[in-house]
């Protein structure tokens, strides 16, 4: 099931995706259709963010369960220089990739980012996320409708001296 | 817990020195041993890498670093200090009136012996001297603008080479001496002088952490360490070492720590500016 | 067992001892005890040598004088004393042991 | 008041790289304050990258992206001279919005 494409964003084609059985789109990819001009507290899937396992959060935010693929590039540092700033960056080779999303599993909730890509804007992105203590961090890659994942060990411990 | 402490009280109590000994104060030949033992102990650290700490210490941590560079959280200060600078007082000067060429591209000579005071002035306490002078309440020595300021006098000169004078002053070379005392004095219920991690354990690690060598240490000042979450300066970083190992600080831009930053500021001589910097 | 009677003996002088304390008021010890404690805290801040720890246990030591716990309130006085003394000989001793690990 | 969206977009051969820096705090919730208490999430939920009309991409963030938060990504179809907007709206409702010359 690939997406309609949203681009030229007419009335017309938006209504015919629309019409197009939104029922079987989760709210976050009907979100998805509407041009939105500026960001929008409405597209926030709240309930994803709240989940405590990974599982549970890419069926809120995708409704489907990932595989690993080698065709996901995740580089995350092994040992984090601080916690509070972990330098991520992933990327992939699969073809029509819609969506990103990286999550910190032994964080109090596991999703911590989710991207967007529209038609046209590459598949890939850099960030920097927070973990509480040493984890696993998995990349997300929705491409043609299927979940593929990769993922990394990075320690995490306090930093520094005394106190 | 109290034995330890009984124990660290039976220290040999050395005779107090009736007179110091005179011990002659040579800024110069301590400058070439002090370059000597990081240059020899770390051969395959480029001279100028050691103005960025840990990270010429460490590949793991230097990507890092490269990567949170590309767009550091400090932006925001050296932005916020360019504004501040650029704020007249109300009796319509600025800073740029109170520094040598404005204030721009001079961090490289701080901190400097003023004969007229016989103090060591530090970049601080001149931008506090300076809203004294006109009619303004000084800053907060550690955060906020006075963050903000020194990171943007710092970026202003950043690649300059540190020229840090001993004038042929006895106030002066004592002041080098004291600061030098400082630096290897141990303190502290954990018992540590600077030299301690910045000398004995540079490069080792200590939690995810590398010890920066000492040599350049002060050259990426002031910095946003990830740890506050936001920039500090000279004075936060000596006050939270001294919490550190459980010494009561002393007030910032206390006379001791102005000689001790001159000291250790005068053994980078040569070395460029990194400032405002980003660490762990 | 030879050695058992002066410890019994200790025992016994220890005790009478306590029975004694009791009745002189707790609050003056504690009292004197941070008094103490106090004065070498501030000689130690006067070198400039005062550890945070010193501080620290002053402060619980008042707190568990005025919730009435004098036992552990002289007890944390006579920790904070110690404390104090400490850093004061750790400042006499670096006084010029710091100049042999001075890089020549 | 300076704005608190910072943005270097560069127009490549085949794609523009856009990088963003956004001075905020997100707070995670989880963290207290000096006298011990929880400093309520405050966190960017939507950011919001828009070039010719059409969004090129959207982030949405949990309270695990870091303060003063960073992005960076990639897309085609832009050119030098072109104008791209970004915005941001946070759980508290506050937003902000710049629109950045591409170079």
């Amino acid at each position: 099931m690939t997406f309609p494409d949203v681009a030229p964003c007419g009335r017309r084609t938006a209504l015919k995706a629309i019409a197009g059985g939104v029922a079987t789109l989760s709210l976050f990819e009907a979100s998805m259709l509407l041009p939105a001009y500026a960001a929008d507290a409405k597209d926030w899937p709240a309930d994803a963010f709240k989940q405590k396992s990974e599982a549970d959060a890419l069926k809120l935010l995708y409704g489907k369960s990932a595989e690993p693929s080698d065709k996901v590039d995740l580089d995350a540092p092994e040992i984090a220089e601080n916690g509070a700033v972990v330098p991520i960056a992933v990327t992939s080779t699969l073809p029509n990739v819609t969506g990103i999303a990286l999550l910190v599993l032994e964080n109090p909730y596991t999703l911590a980012a989710a991207y967007k890509i529209p038609q046209g804007t590459q598949p890939a992105v850099a960030s920097r996320l927070k973990m509480a203590k040493t984890t696993k961090v998995v990349a997300v890659i929705e491409s043609d409708g299927k979940l593929f994942t990769a993922s990394k060990d990075v320690k995490v411990t306090v930093g520094g001296c005394g106190g | 817990m109290l034995r330890k402490l009984l124990l660290l009280g039976v220290l040999a109590f050395g005779a107090a020195h009736p007179a110091r000994a005179a011990d002659t104060v040579d800024p110069k030949a301590e400058f070439t041993a002090f370059r000597a033992y990081f240059t020899s102990r770390f051969p395959k650290v480029a001279l100028d890498d050691f103005v960025n700490g840990p990270y010429s210490m460490d590949e793991g941590l230097r990507k890092q670093w490269k990567e949170i560079e590309e767009f550091p959280p400090y932006e925001f200060a050296v932005d916020k200090g360019k504004e501040l600078f650029a704020k007249p007082f109300a009796n319509g000067k600025t800073y740029a009136d109170c520094f040598p060429d404005k204030g721009i591209g001079i961090r490289q000579n701080y901190p400097y012996f003023d004969p007229k005071s016989g103090q060591v002035i530090t970049l601080e306490l001149a931008l506090n001297q300076c809203r004294e002078a006109n009619g303004e309440k000084p800053l907060d020595y550690q955060k906020d603008d006075m963050a903000a300021l020194t990171a943007y006098m710092a970026f202003t000169s950043r690649g300059k080479r540190f020229d840090i004078k001993i004038p042929d002053d006895p106030r002066a070379l004592a002041a080098y001496r004291k600061g030098e005392e400082y630096f290897y004095t141990r303190r502290g219920q954990l018992n540590f002088s600077c030299a301690s991690c910045h000398v004995q354990s540079a490069g080792n690690h200590i939690r995810t952490e590398v010890l920066a060598p000492a040599l350049g240490i002060m050259a990426a000042m002031p910095i946003y360490r990830s740890e506050w979450g936001s920039m500090g300066t000279t004075s936060r970083r000596l006050t939270s070492c001294n919490s550190q190992v459980r010494a009561v600080p002393l007030p910032p831009q206390d006379e001791l720590y102005r000689d001790v930053e001159y000291f250790l500021t005068y053994m980078g001589n040569g070395l460029p500016v990194s400032g405002p910097g980003a660490r762990p | 067992m030879r050695c058992a009677l002066p410890i019994s003996l200790m025992v016994f002088v220890a005790a009478a001892g306590l029975t004694m304390s009791a009745l002189a008021a707790p609050a003056d010890d504690f009292k004197a005890a941070y008094a103490a404690a106090e004065r070498a805290s501030k000689q130690a801040a006067a070198l400039k040598t005062q550890w945070t720890t010193t501080v620290a246990t002053l402060k619980a030591a008042q707190a568990a004088a005025t919730a009435g716990k004098y036992d552990e309130a002289i007890a944390l006085a006579k920790q904070a004393q110690a404390l104090a003394e400490a850093s004061i000989a750790q400042a006499e001793d670096q006084a010029t042991a710091w100049k042999a690990g001075v890089i020549r | 008041m300076a704005s608190t969206i910072r943005v270097r977009a560069v127009a490549g051969a085949e794609t523009t790289e856009v990088q963003s820096l956004i001075q905020h705090p997100m707070d995670s919730g989880f963290v207290k304050d000096a006298n011990g208490q929880l400093i309520p999430p405050h966190h960017i939920e939507v950011v919001q990258f828009e070039h010719d009309g059409k969004t090129v991409f959207t982030a949405l963030w949990g309270p695990a992206v870091s303060k003063d938060p960073y992005l960076k990504f990639s897309f085609k179809g832009a050119k030098k001279g072109d104008e791209l907007k970004v915005s941001w709206v946070d759980n508290k409702g506050a937003s902000d919005s710049l629109i950045a010359k591409i170079q």
